[in-house]
This record gives structure tokens, sequence and C-alpha cells, in this order.
């Protein structure tokens, strides 16, 4: 029963949605912006449900002196600090705005950063011609990457040309097969579950 | 209130789409059930709990950052699926499972795949809450947070199926120096290139929406599938029939596409 | 010895990185370099605004990957600045967005545009693809007021303005997400507007078809991209610096590929099997 | 090179070499900045959709919008996940964001992703790259046939597909690289110039 209800929530939602992209009607339209508001809030309330695993978890950890203790205390003094100032100050206001540039960003960018250095090592790693497959990947791979600098040209001006017709033609065509296969499968899923075919809430 | 006109084909295509798709499923129900051909990373699934248990070490798993409420939903569901099979399998084998969740709405949708994946093993008393860990909201506090965690349980199994973002290969290479045996999916394009390195299994685009009928074999499912490859083949089609008439000048297929395919 | 290029320390393969990288970008070298057709697709769409012209700026990137923005929008800014008369308003579809879109209020106020009268900052509004179908049908429904408060039909600088046909251009930075495609959905297919998406490198290939067919105007790839847009503007900065880490890091990497290859090619008879990863 | 006297760079470099430092290994070091991340983004979220819920629910609400009591009780029943009894409840809520999601890809995906992508193949097979295109996009879509019968047609189609792929694979991880390293040179650009002062 409890399913049933469910998936009669999400097949009208879902069918709202759809009306209001095949279906002229202002009030359909008005209708569907109401629910897709009603979806940002009902996100909004969510983050409080992780807030509460958060403390849930770092809360045992601090009264209970467990490995790692001191760091769940940062991770909560962070977080009161940072919701208490963003919500008594608002996050658009100048102390807020800089207590974010000095931490969220930088550590931002930092993790960002790190990536480049496990492409360098995973590339390094994988990209020997083991098989066939790998040595594609790996000659379309090296193409593009000299084509991306300048000294490419230098070296030969085949191949930013090369580049360019791998880029226009099979990257191209493969991006489509691709594109089209994911979108036809994520449609069917999506109908899957509009038919509660997926048990996708549990119950 | 009318039909917007040249919007029709979408909805055209979702009318065939979803009668191929009841068709074949009354065909499957009826018995005649389809072969399904063999996809390496949904084999290997059992495999990698099963090196987790050997190993006496948990298993990391993923949906991404990716949120339900765009259009990589349900790439962000399929994922959802996939972990409650997951779930399923660490509660038989015995072996834990640790879940890292980024977006809030999927962390509750999370909890309960686990859980009912407990149940579905017969042990729904052996779920616990740390099992499912919201991390953060932030993209890149939550990969983190999944690096530092992977390393810290030494988790021997990483799964990564969902809609992944930057995240993508910092959590992989994660895994990698953890020493997981690892599966990859994503239908994100600019992602799945990670995976297809770094992973030791990927399911590549698509591939992730025939999960679940693959590993339930149940019967509307594989008739689902079965459905959803019609319109596959019919795109094939279309598109080598397109060219074909394109190349002689008739574009009755562009023409048609462009009014009504808005 | 040979055996030993396929499996140096994965610290060893960093540190050298970092080497190589950072010393090109504390001390700039000048690389020679070629324009990509999109990029220029996007120069002259710029080019080609009158006086009196709307251009909506869409931010839609983070901090993290300001690095690799920043240094395109700050040109595109500079040549919308180079064309008398035109009317901007920024608006935000990600969190932290708002930081570059004051900034290029700033930028503006600084060149002497005047707040409201050329220029406005509407403000965030969340859910991507929404937001933009939003804005595209009427913005000042999707903002009764800007982000400094102000009612917008008070704003001279939406004059005359109300969906996205009397938008003259739409500039959409993205670092994620859907990049144009929102654009494209909502604003090109159903009112013809003309659509320039500044992306990070990594999504420029999937963007590709959309400006193939014509849906987008023109793009500009990431750092590259502000760079070349900084070599057709005539101003080096930021950008051409970075040009000269890029092409060492790339060569680096091309470099421990090629030798990984020939010790795996020389050594493959000694040693069968291992783990494939 | 003169180093910052601006504390805020400081706390911004030392914070971006805590996280570089798992470049090394995990680390105390790390694991700091990690629960430090963590809770200031939890913070950050909380405070930014406080915000949020002020404007777009509950100063409405007050203003008299009686439509907005409906997604904050909705909202509200989330929170009967803590009981055993009504959990049910919660499950219901979550049937709403779900629905959206499926509503907005079923509405999206087949004009743009589907009818477009198509559209835009049927090229005039009167040159080689346009007869390639063609080809490779069918055989990649062919790659994803997961209960036709593999004949050798298909299966031809699904080999061409699968080389397609792997130079999109390919391709995708290069254009990453320059990307990638694009943000990097921005961590850099904060430690090396910002805080140390060796850029000009």
């Amino acid at each position: 029963m409890q399913r049933r209800y469910q998936t009669w929530i999400v097949a009208a939602t879902a069918i709202l949605m759809l009306c209001e992209q095949f279906v002229k009607s202002p009030g359909l339209a008005a209708a569907a912006k109401e629910v897709r508001n009603w979806g940002l809030i009902v996100a909004a309330f969510a983050l409080g449900l992780g807030t509460v695993n958060l403390t849930m978890i770092h809360g045992d950890k601090i009264s209970k002196k467990k490995e790692g203790w001191f760091n769940s205390l940062v991770l909560m003094a962070g977080l009161v600090v940072f919701a208490v100032t963003g919500i008594v100050l608002g996050t658009s206001h100048k102390t807020y705005s800089a207590m974010y540039d000095t931490t969220v960003s930088p550590m931002a960018t930092a993790l960002f950063g790190t990536l480049i250095f496990y492409i360098v090592s995973a590339g390094y790693r994988s990209f020997v011609i083991r098989r066939l497959e790998s040595g594609v990947i790996l000659a379309s791979a090296l193409i593009v990457m000299l084509a991306q600098i300048p000294v490419g040209r230098m070296i030969s001006p085949v191949i930013p040309d090369a580049a360019t017709w791998l880029q226009n033609i099979p990257n191209n065509a493969g991006q489509r097969g691709l594109v089209i296969g994911a979108a036809v499968g994520a449609v069917a899923n999506g109908l899957r579950v509009m038919l509660g075919l997926e048990r996708n809430f549990g119950g | 209130m009318s039909l917007v006109a040249d919007r029709a084909l979408g909805l055209v295509t979702l009318l065939l789409l979803f009668g191929a798709m009841y068709w074949q499923m009354q065909v499957a129900k009826g018995g005649k059930l389809p072969t399904i051909r063999r996809i390496a990373g949904l084999d290997a699934i059992p495999e990698a709990v099963g090196r987790a248990t050997e190993l006496g070490r948990p298993v990391h798993y993923s949906t991404g950052i990716g949120a339900l409420d765009n259009e990589f939903g349900p790439q962000t569901l399929a994922g959802l699926g996939l972990l409650q099979y997951v779930s399923m399998l660490c509660a038989k084998y015995d072996t834990k499972i640790i879940n890292t969740v980024c977006n809030p709405v999927v962390f509750p949708l999370s909890q309960e795949m686990v859980k009912s994946g407990y149940t579905e093993a017969g042990r729904p008393d052996a779920y616990t809450d740390d099992m499912v860990r919201f991390l953060s909201s932030e993209q890149f506090a939550y990969a983190g947070g999944a690096m530092g965690t992977m390393q810290r349980e030494k988790v021997a199994a990483n799964f990564m199926i969902g809609a992944f973002y930057a995240e993508a290969l910092l959590i992989a290479e994660a895994g990698f120096q953890a020493g997981a045996i690892q599966v990859g999916s994503t239908a994100r394009m600019y992602q799945l290139p990670f995976f297809v390195i770094v992973c030791d299994y990927v399911l590549i685009g698509e591939e992730m929406f025939a999960a679940s009928a693959y590993v339930s074999r149940e019967p509307d499912k594989l008739g689902a599938l079965a459905g959803q490859d019609i319109g596959k083949v019919v795109s094939f089609l279309l598109i080598g029939l397109g060219a074909v008439l394109t190349t002689f000048k008739i574009n009755v297929i562009t023409d048609f596409l462009t009014k009504y395919g808005k | 010895m040979l055996q030993k290029l396929q499996s140096i320390d994965r610290r060893i393969v960093y540190l050298l990185f970092f080497v190589v990288t950072a010393v090109p970008f504390v001390r700039p070298v000048q690389v020679p370099m070629q324009i990509a057709e999109y990029t220029k697709g996007t120069y002259e769409a710029m080019e080609a605004l009158k006086p009196g012209d709307f251009v909506l700026i869409d931010v839609r990137f983070s901090p993290a990957s300001a690095g690799e923005m920043v240094p395109a929008y700050s040109s595109m800014l500079a040549h919308l600045l180079k064309k008398p008369g035109v009317r901007v308003a920024w608006f935000v579809t990600s969190l932290s967005g708002a930081i570059y879109a004051d900034d290029g209020i700033r930028m503006f106020e600084a060149a002497g545009k005047v707040y409201g009268k050329d220029i406005a900052q509407m403000g965030f509004l969340a859910g991507e693809e929404t937001a933009i179908a939003a804005v595209s049908q009427d913005i000042f429904k999707a903002f009764p007021s800007d982000s400094r408060g102000t009612k917008s039909d008070q704003l001279e600088v939406l004059k005359g303005i109300k969906n996205a046909k009397d938008f003259a251009l739409v500039l959409n930075m993205s670092d994620g997400g859907l990049g144009p495609l929102g654009w494209v959905r909502q604003a090109n297919m159903p009112f013809g507007t003309k659509v320039i998406s500044l992306l990070s490198q990594v999504m420029v290939p999937s963007a590709i078809p959309y400006y193939q067919a014509k849906q987008v105007v023109g793009l500009v790839s990431g750092l590259q991209g502000g760079a070349e847009y900084e070599q057709m503007l005539g101003t080096p900065g930021r950008g051409m610096a970075s040009m000269g880490a890029q092409t060492f890091g790339h060569l680096y990497l091309v470099a421990l590929v090629i030798l990984a290859n020939i010790s795996y090619l020389v050594t493959r008879g000694a040693s069968k099997g291992g783990r494939v990863k | 090179m003169s180093i910052s006297s601006d504390p805020k760079a400081w706390i911004a470099a030392i914070l971006i070499l805590c996280l570089y430092s798992f470049l090394y290994k995990e680390n105390p070091v790390f694991r700091f900045a990690e629960h430090l991340y963590i809770g200031i983004g939890a913070g950050h979220a909380i405070a930014v959709q406080w915000n949020n819920l002020k404007n777009t629910a509950f100063l409405p609400l007050f203003r008299g919008n009686m439509m907005m009591i409906i997604p904050i009780i909705i909202g509200a029943l989330l929170y009967t996940r803590f009981s055993k009894k009504y959990v049910h409840i919660s499950r219901l809520c979550l049937a709403l964001p779900v629905g959206l999601g499926i509503g907005l890809a079923l509405r999206g995906l087949p004009a743009a992703q589907i009818l477009s992508q198509i559209r835009a193949t049927l090229v005039p097979l009167n040159n080689i790259n346009n007869f390639l295109t063609v080809i490779c996009v069918m055989g990649t879509l062919s790659f994803f046939f997961f209960t036709t019968k593999q004949t050798p047609v298909v299966r031809g189609f699904s080999e061409v597909g699968k080389w397609t792929m792997m130079v999109t694979f390919g391709l995708t991880f290069a254009t990453a690289v320059f990307g990638q390293m694009a943000i990097y040179l921005g961590a850099l650009q904060r430690v090396l110039g910002t805080w140390l002062g060796m850029i000009k």
C-alpha cells in the first residue's frame, strides 16, 4: 500500500512537469512552478536530516572521547560558527564573505587542484599499451594533449589538425551515441520508477 | 489549453518508449524472457563484495554528488537502486558497508536503500545508523571526507555509481591508494573516462540503467529493458535511414525533427 | 632499471610535476598560440554588439575553478566595456557565483558605468535550468528586484526588456552542471536567443555539438580561451602566463607515459601477467 | 619576494597545504582540515538554506501566501523518520523530489538529447567524414543493445562503437588535463602569489 502511494505521488508530480512542457496552459504552468518551488523548500528541510546525522556521529565521538574526537570537535565548531554567523548576519555580509573566502574557497581550490596530480599518476599508471583498447585511448589522449600546447604545432602541424579531426568526428560521434543511449536509459528508468517497478524508497 | 505543437515529438517519443516497454513487459510476463548480453561491471559486484569479506575490510559506496531534481536525477536513482543490491550482498556476507552521501535529499533515500537491502537479506537488525553517512553538501568537502574515510577505514571495495562530477577521480584515486577493487559508473560524459582509466570495472553510460534488470532478472524489468532496447534500435534505424535520405536531398526526417522536436 | 620506470613512486611523480609547472608559472615564458574557431565565434558575436543592446551574464562558477575561469571572464568583460552603450545585467545560478558578478560590477563602475543605468546585478536564483527558464520567460517575474533591493521596473538598464527575445546576447559562464544546455533549451530553442558559453575546458567537448548545431554562437574554453581572448584583445595577462606552466606540465605527462610504455615493451618478455591497472 | 602580512592569506595558504598533504599520505594534518572543511561546509549550507527558507517559504507565508504551508508541512514531515511508527510518512514526502527529477528528465531528455542528437547526425553521406560520423554514432548506440540478438551485423557495429568510445575517452581525458591544470595553477597562485609574494 505504502509503495503504491509513493508511486502515485511520483507519477503525479512527474506528469505535472510533463504537462507543463507539452500543454499550453497558464494555469498548469503556474501550478508546475509552485510545485517546483516546493521541491526546493523540501530540499532545504532535508539538509536538516543530514545535519542531524553529522551531529549524532560526531557528538557521539566527542562525548565518548573516541579516537579522533578532537577533529570531531573542530568539525562541530566550524559548523556552529558558520551557521550562526550566516544566520545572524546573512550570507552576503562582509564578515561572512571574508570567513568564506579564507576557508571554504581555498579549500575547494586545493582539493580541486589536487586532481591534476591524480590525473598525471593515473595516466602514467594506466596508459600502458597492454591491450589495443588502451592503445587507442592513449593515442588519442597523446595527440590531443600535444595539440593543447603550442609546442604540438612546432612538432608537426599535423598534430592540431589530427586533434581537431578526432574531436569533431569520432569524439563527437562517440559522445552522441553515448548521450542518446544514456538518455533512452534515463527516460526508461524514469518510467520504471513511475510505474513502481523500482523500489527506490524501500518499504 | 492546447498541445505545444513544436514540442510534440518529445511527447510522442515518451509515449512510444512507454508503449514499447509495456508491450515487452507483457511478453516477458507471458514467459518469453529476453536474453541479456553480459555486463562485466555488474558481474564484478558480488566478486568485489566477496573480496572485502575475505579481507575482513569494509565496502564503500558513493552515488556521487548528483541531485534528484534535475535531468541527472535518473542516474542518482540508478545508483540508489544498486546501493540496495550491494547492501543486500554486504548483509548476506556480513561485511560492513559505508555509504557516504553528499546531497541532502539523497541522504534519507540512501538510508532507505541500505535498510531495505539488509531487510531483504533477512538481517534488518544488523543495520546501524553509521552505515549511511552524510558528509557535506559542499562538493569538495564531501570529496575530502570520502577520501579520508576510505583511507582510514581501509576499504577493500569501492563502488561509485551515480551522477558524478569532479569528485569522481578524487574518490577513485583514494580508493586505488587504499587498495580497493573499484567499480565505477556514470552517464556524465566528462567523468566517465576517469572511471574507465582508474576503475577495475566500469559500467559505461547506459549500462547503469540496465543494472536493476540485470541483477534482479525479474520478468517485468527484463521486459522493460527489452522495450528500452527497441527505443535504441529505432533511433539506430532512424539515423541510418535519415542519413541515406539526406544524401539524396530528401529531408523529410530532418524537417520533421526540426519542426516538432523542440 | 627500465622496469623501475614503470613503477616510480607516485610521490616522486607528484613532486617532479610540481617543480616542472611551478617554475614556469613564477617565471613566465611566452608561448605563441592558435585561436580556436569557437573562440573567434565568441569574439565576433561580442564585436557585433550595438549601442543599446542588452547582454545578460549568467555566472555559474565557483571559487574552486576561479583559476581557470577568471582570466577569460575578465577579458570578456573588458571586451564588453569596449563596446559603447551596451547594457549589461548579471545574475547568478551557483551559490558562490555572486562574488564574481560583484567583481564584474566593480570593474564596470571603475570604468565609469552607472549602476542601474548601464549595469545591474540581479542576484541568485536556485535550480539552474528552472532559473534559466524563469529568466527567459519573464525577467521581471524572475527578479522582482535586483540584488541591491531596487525594484526591477525602476532599473533603466532593463527598459524595454521582457523575455529572452530581447536579449542581444546571453553569456553563460559555467564550470559544471548543464553548461550551455539550459540556455539552449530555455532561450535559444523557444526564443532564438544568441548564447555564448565560457566553460571549463573539460566541458567543451560535450558543448561542441551545440556549437555545430548553431544553438550556441561561440564558446570560450577555460584558461586557454582566456589566453586566446587576451591575444585577440591585445592585452596579455595571467591567462597567457599560465600557458607556459601548461606547456611544461603537458610535456611532463607525455614524457612519463612514453617512458612507461618503452619500459613496458622492453621488459614485457621478462614478466607477464600482473594486475592490469 | 615579500611574504603576505594578511592573516587571511596565511590561513588560506595553510589550509591549502594541509589538504595537499594527502598527496603524500593520509595524515593528522589532512584529517584536521578535512573535518574543519566538512564542519564549515555544513554550517554554510545551513546558513544558506535557512535564508532561502526564510525568503521563499516563511516570509511569503507570513505575507499571506497560504500555499506555502504545504511545502513547509511536507518538509517538516521528513523528520518523522526519527520515529519508528511514522517513518512511512517521511518516505511519502521523498516522493516529491523524486517525481520532480523524473518529470524534468522525462520532459527534457527526449528533445534535447535524443531527437536533436539524432537530427544532428543526419548528414549527407557524400564525404568520408560524414560517413564515419554516422557509422560511429550508430556503432556506439548499438553497443548498448542489451537484449537484441547479437547478429554479426550488430556485433560489427558495436565493435565500431567500442573503438569510437575509446577515442572519446582518450580525448576527454586529455582535455581534462588542461582544465585541471588551470585549476591547480589557481591554487598555486594563492600559495606562491598571494601568500609568498613570489609572483609579480
